[in-house]
């Protein structure tokens, strides 16, 4: 039987001690740090604008009024930037069996016991969790953020749905936040993964431990 | 007649009150002054509204606004709403009182009814862009307006608007500047009729009192104060014929309270959300120490070496 | 107002027809609310459209525009079916009583002695059966079948509910209510006040109107009481001062009157003036009239006349015919007048039909405007589209727009509605290059002056006979001019005793110091006292009032003789005891007559001698019968509007008031209810004031665009959409404005057939911040009040229907 | 409200945790010190006063006029509102006389003389002496013209039919007796005011 074949343009192998791998191409690091970078100021101006004891972020932005009009058009970067990350990465975000098993062994996940789990291709479960999180908190949020765009949108809503995209809008925030954590803690936790998105490279042993079948397929594709 | 308040005087005066007298400053926490002003209320009572607009053209004059002409479009209304620079509006109900057959032509002055828990304070971002002085006055501090409109969805009677010009919201002061200075707010003082008057809360509670006995005798049973519970009170408040249908003046509700949406926004989520975020930050620091990091093993290189091939040292 | 504006506070009830006070008077309109409040008086408005008055009422009345004499003749008969009427009052304080010769008659809607070829009467048959001793014939017992109150009961019998409601459309059930409430305060211990406008006197029977209304105070008993009384609410600020100083054309100040060709000297003008009294005792004040002429002339010609030139009489102007402003258009129509002032005047705006208005102004050699704003007539040759739609280069009028102060830039007394004189302080050095009225004129006087002392000319002698004795010539000074209204002694004024009364140069107290020889000036006799002896009362601000009827005695002045309350000797019974406890105000106390106010007449004659209160009066009493004082008739006839949907129901034949002015040409676009079956009229909007306030920003806020008032039902009956476009249309002109459809308009049933009405606010014009619209009075008809020659605005014919394009 | 204030305090425990101690470091806490001015100051301190009357209808309420001097140093009003002294209008205003200031100040104040030449479609400003000495010249020639001195049968009626003047009525008692006396002195017969319309 044969299986999809997991591997993206221009993820490669290169012998040699210690193997490398090619995870990221450039265009698709720098896509990734803009959409982090709107991310994170978005969490910042936003997170300004929620809690008083937090307001004083906005001296980050110049202030409160420019923190006002900032934060509406970093969402909208934020938004098509991850419009690209979205085309460039969807495929290989598809739900497989395995997930379903790696999912289930989430402790071995956790105590790092990777031996123990199923052998998985360019992103595993918890990966395709946090992307297709982002994908969905983030269509939610342009959306309830377009409806409580004061400046632009004011007169296309009333004041009751008003109210309730600022709630949904806060939610939703709270929660991409929490995703974030989880997604940047993941690639400190995992060694060797943040050159993936600095260098573009990652080890053999790295893509052997924690993407095994992505390495075989580069391998196989490669003889 | 409500004895009328003396002249303003043409010379310097010293505020009665100011941010000494604050109990409210939105986003920020204060230590209330000791002792709480006299409260002040404005009482509109609609049964002696003519409905001639004199508050709107004082409001205007009063604060400097420029208001654009606009058209008519069928209406008495005029501006057709509240804007940034008309911050109390008369608008025109007819209607047909089906007991007595006659028709009556129900006028209310609307604008900001300065709740004694304000919704526009509750919702505001801004430190210091909204305060609640001790005698109930709820204020719009320009320089401290970030112009998010959080405000508008804060005010359960839709009163602040937002200027397309500087982004700043705007609404009826109460004449925070007049009141400081002993006199009623611009509107108040115009008022042909007496319809609006202004003192302190209990005089003008005593006063409506008066007003509701000389309707009920003129046989509108259901005459009442509207000075609603479910905001804690407001220092605008209205005499009405119908009190038991405030709907019926131009939509004023029926029992205006803080939306609950808002309530769970500003409160709930608002502490739940960062507890959250707290926690899943905590909980990473916290796995870190316990599990330590993920690393790669040799034998994981030497594996990737023979299934990639190369060289080996 | 025979009241003031305060006074109305002490009314048990408050009856508004003819007006809208609280549209056009609001501040004045306070006092209804306090009546209300404080006494728990009853509110109630007759109108064509629920109005802002009738918004704050506790009951309202609808009825046809242009039938308020059925209305009110109905009510005049329920009170007389009724016999609800103050008797004793009556009796005494009318002229019910009063024998009408027999050879006075009505019938068929005709008094006799009416020439259809001239529509006027001959009225020597209005008139007073004499006796031998020259006294008028009473009858007190009210029986004999010629008196007046029994004329009346026959009179106005025909007005029964049913009829009122045939020709007016009132509902019977509010018609009834209104005639209750009304008569409740014919009791003595209960008032009345009547308050009205140009909803009155805008009719070719405008002073029937205001008859019929004071007839009822009166047999109510409530003319002279506190909370009574007839109650003109005027329009501009000071129209009562200017109209007291008599800048209308058979006016000179204090209402006495132009000389005329009939009377070449001065006693011939004299003698038909100087009214001796029908009744033994009587005051008939007008005997006086010769120290007033003689006093104002003094003060015109000053050291020139003389009693030997007559006080300067021949050098007067005389009237040939009475060019009241109808006529004045129409003569200008007629390319007969080579210039024309405009002071703070609007005519474009406010005279009927206006497309007769700008063929007459384009007729004018000259126009001069003083105004401080631009005025749509000093535009008049402008073209403004379809607004005003002329060609200039066809106007050969040359065009003068003069820079004036405003009301801040300027000081000077004003006199109120209710007569009272109130001094305005100067606020603010003029505007730009603006010069005040004063200055102005005094400069064009002494400018033509001195043309013709170098040039010669004609009428150089009566030119050069008036008396310009100021400090500064070119500009004389308020108080300057304020003491010259007032009057000084010119010699020691001596007593019978020879004892100095007034020292020479000495300003007068009261006009009852006039003299007719010479020894005294004054041009306003009814204002002496306001700037006497003791100095300006027009600026007394003492705003006590210890009597807490709202008198404020010692508040400016009130003329005449700063008398707040008019006839206010009718608020004590023939025994000079107050009527009640609840309505004292001046009574007898043994010695003298006393109370908050000044009483009518000197205060220690007793009531024993039965000095009427109404001085002014020969009979000393007021008048229900008119005698030949009015143009139309002794008594009120309902009479339809010259343009009207319906025949007159009581008098078919008879079309409009027999006895109104028409001129030709103007009788020829009389529309009919065949084209313009619909009734309209015209009205202000308490948003803004006559033409000025569509210039001032604020006001054109709040109020932005000309608009058309009509029912729900005619709305859907044109199919016309509230917030679109319409045009209304009448046989003289057309206009456009947004339709606003409401349930304060209703149609009425007419003698069975249905009555649209619409209402057109007048408020809007070509020039200034609101939106542009054609002047209302491209509509109305050119046809005046009998009696005033005041154009019938208030009620005409037009037709409607929706412009196509979008709703606003 | 124990529990409300304990969970409060928590929370700000974990904001500064979270984000507050490098940025609140950095010093951007003073933000919040920076407090606005709040009340705006009294508009009507540094003016004169004084007692007017409305220029609009015949219930003539009493005003206060307040003024300050402008740029060229003249007397210009600032503020207009209703004299709580005055027994007529206890202070109150309609919207016409509360909008007062407005009518002062309104964009078709006329500034200057204007003069219209015939046929002309426009305005020009000219000098007062121009405008006064046009007029008086213009009212000589026609006064000589149809100024009647005595009727047919020879009675002094010293008319001048051809002119009509219409007074204002929001003038005050002493420019309407000047009105008069011009006009009349004159010889004008067709003078109205506004009493009729």
């Amino acid at each position: 039987m044969s299986r999809t074949f997991e591997v993206a343009p221009g993820d490669a192998v290169h012998p040699g001690d210690p193997v490398i791998v090619d995870r990221y191409t450039t265009g698709a690091r720098i896509n990734h740090w803009i959409t982090a970078a709107s991310l994170v100021l978005l969490a910042l101006s936003g997170l300004a604008l929620f809690h008083p004891r937090l307001f004083f972020l906005t001296s980050l932005f110049g202030g409160g009024s420019t923190t006002r009009m900032i934060h509406p058009w970093i969402g909208v970067v934020l938004f098509f930037s991850f419009l690209g990350l979205f085309f460039r990465f969807w495929k290989l975000n598809l739900w497989k069996r395995e997930d379903g098993t790696w999912m289930a062994r989430l402790r071995d996940v956790l105590t790092a016991h990777d031996e123990k789990l199923p052998e998985v291709g360019k992103y595993n479960a918890g990966q395709k969790l946090v992307f297709w999180l982002m994908s969905v908190l983030i269509i939610v949020l342009i959306a309830s953020g377009l409806v409580i765009w004061q400046e632009y949108f004011a007169q296309y809503t009333t004041v009751e749905q008003k109210r309730i995209a600022v709630l949904v809008h806060a939610i939703a925030a709270i929660v991409i936040i929490c995703v974030w954590i989880v997604h940047v803690y993941a690639a400190i936790w995992v060694r060797g993964t943040i050159s993936a998105m600095t260098r573009g490279k990652v080890t053999g042993g790295w893509a052997w431990r924690h993407h095994r079948r992505w390495l075989k397929e580069l391998v196989t594709g490669k003889t | 007649m409500f004895p009328p308040i003396a002249n303003p005087k043409a010379e310097a005066i010293t505020p009665k009150f100011g941010e000494q007298d604050l109990i409210r400053r939105s986003a920020s926490s204060i230590t209330p002054a000791a002792k709480r002003q006299t409260e002040v209320a404005k009482l509109i009572d609609v049964s002696k509204c003519i409905g001639c607009k004199a508050c709107q053209v004082a409001c205007l004059e009063w604060n400097n606004l420029i208001e654009e002409v606009g058209i008519n479009v069928g209406v008495y209304e005029n501006p057709h709403d509240l804007t940034p620079n008309t911050w109390t509006l008369m608008r025109y109900t007819e209607w047909e009182n089906p007991e007595s057959g006659n028709l009556e032509w129900l006028i209310r002055k609307d604008g900001c009814m300065h709740c004694e828990d304000p919704g526009c304070l509750k919702a505001c971002p801004a430190p210091g862009a909204i305060v609640q002085y001790s005698n109930g006055i709820v204020d719009f501090v320009k320089d401290n307006c970030i112009g998010c409109g959080y405000c508008v969805k804060g005010c359960p009677f839709n009163i602040p608007r937002i200027s397309k010009v500087d982004h700043k919201a705007y609404k009826c002061t109460l004449c925070s500047d007049r009141v400081a200075v002993g006199q009623g707010p611009a509107c108040q003082k115009a008022c042909p009729t007496q319809a609006i008057v202004f003192g302190t809360k209990d005089e003008m509670k005593q006063w409506a009192d008066k007003r509701i006995k000389d309707l009920k005798s003129r046989g509108y049973q259901n005459a009442g104060l509207y000075d609603p519970p479910g905001v804690g009170g407001t220092h605008v408040m209205y005499v009405l014929q119908h009190a038991d249908k405030p709907q019926l003046y131009a939509g004023l509700p029926d029992n205006p309270a803080i939306s609950p949406i808002v309530e769970l926004w500003k409160g709930l989520t608002k502490y739940a959300g960062l507890t959250a975020i707290g926690a899943f930050a905590a909980i990473g620091f916290l796995h870190h120490i316990v599990s330590g990091a993920n690393r790669v093993s040799d034998e994981d290189e030497r594996n990737a070496k023979r299934l990639a091939g190369g060289s080996t040292k | 107002m025979t009241n003031s504006w305060m006074d109305i506070g002490n009314a048990d009830v408050v009856w508004i027809m003819g007006g809208n006070a609280a549209e056009a008077h609001p501040c004045g309109f306070k006092w209804v609310t306090e009546a209300k409040h404080n006494r728990g008086a009853k509110l109630m408005v007759v109108d064509p459209r629920f109005t802002r008055s009738a918004a704050v009422a506790d009951h309202y009345s609808p009825l046809r525009a242009g039938t308020d004499v059925a209305f009110l003749s109905g009510v005049i008969n329920y009170l007389l079916t009724n016999d609800k009427i103050q008797k004793e009052y009556v009796k005494h304080y009318t002229n019910a009583s009063y024998i009408v010769r027999d050879d006075f008659d009505f019938n068929e809607g005709l008094f006799t002695g009416y020439n259809e070829g001239t529509r006027s009467y001959n009225r020597s048959s209005w008139e007073y059966v004499m006796e031998p001793d020259g006294f008028a014939k009473r009858d007190l017992t009210l029986s004999d079948p010629r008196c007046v109150y029994q004329l009346m009961k026959k009179h106005f019998s025909v007005y029964t509910p049913e009829v009122v409601e045939r020709i007016t459309g009132a509902p019977k059930d509010k018609f009834l209510k209104v005639a209750e409430w009304a008569a409740s305060t014919a009791t003595g211990d209960r008032s009345m006040t009547i308050m009205y406008a140009l909803g009155w006197t805008q009719h070719s029977h405008g002073a029937q109107n205001i008859r019929c209304a004071a007839m009822i105070q009166l047999l109510c008993g409530n003319v002279g009481i506190p909370g009574g009384g007839i109650n003109a609410l005027r329009g501009h600020s000071n129209v009562q001062g200017i109209t007291d100083i008599g800048t209308l054309t058979a006016s000179l100040p204090g209402y006495l009157a132009m000389p005329t060709d009939s009377e070449p000297t001065l006693d011939s003008h004299l003698v038909k003036r100087a009214f001796k009294p029908l009744q033994p005792d009587q005051t008939s004040y007008w005997q006086n009239y010769r120290k007033f002429y003689v006093s104002f002339l003094k003060s015109l010609y000053g050291p020139k006349a003389t009693p030997e030139n007559e006080f300067g009489y021949q050098w007067m102007p005389k009237l040939d015919i009475a060019y009241d402003v109808l006529r004045m258009f129409d003569v200008m129509h007629q390319g007969k007048t080579t210039g024309l002032f405009c002071q703070g005047f609007n005519p474009l705006m406010s005279v009927s039909h206006k497309a007769k208005t700008i063929a007459a102004l384009s007729k004018l050699k000259f126009l001069v405007s003083m105004d401080p704003i631009e005025t749509d007539t000093v535009r008049f040759w402008e073209n403004h589209g379809e607004y005003n739609n002329v060609d200039p280069t066809k106007i050969q009028t040359e065009v003068f727009m003069l820079p004036v102060t405003s009301f801040v830039e300027e000081d000077g007394s004003f006199t109120n509605s209710s007569r009272l004189i109130q001094w305005r302080w100067q606020a603010a050095d003029p505007y730009f290059e603006s010069k005040k009225d004063i200055e102005i004129l005094s400069d064009l006087f002494l400018r033509v002056r001195t043309l013709y002392e170098k040039e010669g000319g004609k009428g150089v002698e009566p030119l050069m006979a008036i008396d310009w004795n100021y400090k500064d010539p070119r500009h004389p000074s308020s108080d300057e001019l304020a003491k010259e209204l007032n009057g000084k002694a010119l010699v020691d004024l001596k007593d019978a005793e020879g004892k100095v009364v007034r020292a020479a140069g000495q300003q007068l107290a009261t006009f009852g110091e006039m003299r007719d020889d010479g020894s005294t000036d004054g041009v306003q006799w009814i204002y002496t006292g306001f700037y006497g002896p003791n100095g300006n009362f027009a600026q007394r601000r003492d705003n006590s009032d210890p009597s807490g009827l709202g008198v404020y005695a010692s508040w400016g002045f009130s003329w005449p003789a700063n008398r707040r309350i008019q006839y206010n000797r009718a608020s004590a019974d023939p025994e000079g005891k107050p009527w009640s406890e609840a309505k004292k105000y001046m009574f007898w106390n043994g010695q003298r007559w006393t109370g908050p106010d000044v009483p009518d007449y000197v205060p220690t004659i007793p009531p024993e001698r039965a000095v009427g209160p109404f001085i002014m009066n020969q009979e000393g009493v007021s008048r229900l019968f008119t005698r030949g004082f009015l143009a139309d008739g002794p008594f009120p006839v309902h009479y339809e509007p010259f343009e009207s949907p319906v025949a007159n129901p009581l008098y078919p034949k008879i079309k409009g008031n027999p006895a109104a002015r028409v001129f030709k040409n103007d009788m020829e676009v009389f529309g009919d209810a065949k084209d313009f079956p619909i009734v309209a009229t015209t009205y202000r909007l308490v948003e803004h004031f006559h033409y000025w306030t569509k210039s001032v920003h604020a006001n054109a806020v709040i109020q932005p665009e000309f608009f058309v008032e009509m029912s729900e039902e005619l709305a859907r009956e044109k199919s016309i959409r509230p917030g679109q476009m319409v045009r209304v249309w009448s046989n003289r002109g057309e206009v456009k404005g947004k339709a606003v459809v409401t349930k304060r308009l209703k149609p009425l049933k007419i003698d069975g057939k249905t009555v649209h009405s619409v209402g057109l606010p007048l408020n809007f014009g070509f020039i200034g911040e609101a939106k542009k619209a054609a002047p209302v009075n491209t509509l109305t008809p050119f046809v005046g009040d009998a009696n005033a020659q005041t154009p019938e605005f208030k009620a005409f014919l037009v037709n409607v229907e929706p412009v196509p394009g979008p709703v606003a | 409200m124990n529990m409300e204030l304990s969970r409060r305090s928590f929370m700000v425990g974990a904001g500064a945790g979270l984000a507050g101690t490098t940025l609140g470091a950095l010093g951007f806490g003073e933000i919040e010190a920076a407090h606005a001015a709040m009340i705006r100051p009294y508009k009507l301190a540094q003016t004169k006063e004084a007692r007017s009357s409305c220029p609009y209808c015949a219930v003539c309420c009493g005003m206060m006029v307040f003024s300050a001097k402008n740029a060229e140093g003249k007397m210009e009003v600032t503020h207009i509102e209703g004299d709580s002294d005055n027994p007529i209008n206890r202070g109150t205003l309609c919207p016409k006389g509360a909008g007062a200031l407005d009518y002062v100040r309104a964009k078709t104040r006329v500034k200057y003389p204007m003069y219209r030449k015939p046929g002309s479609d426009k305005f020009e400003q000219v000098s007062w002496d121009f405008a006064m000495d046009r007029i008086a010249k213009l009212v000589k020639e026609d006064r000589d013209a149809n100024f009647i001195e005595k009727n047919k049968d020879g009675v002094a009626v010293n008319r001048w039919p051809t002119m009509a003047f219409l007074s204002g009525s929001s003038c005050t008692n002493e420019t309407g007796w000047i009105t008069w006396k011009v006009a009349r002195g004159l010889g004008m017969l067709q003078i109205e005011n506004q009493a009729r319309i």
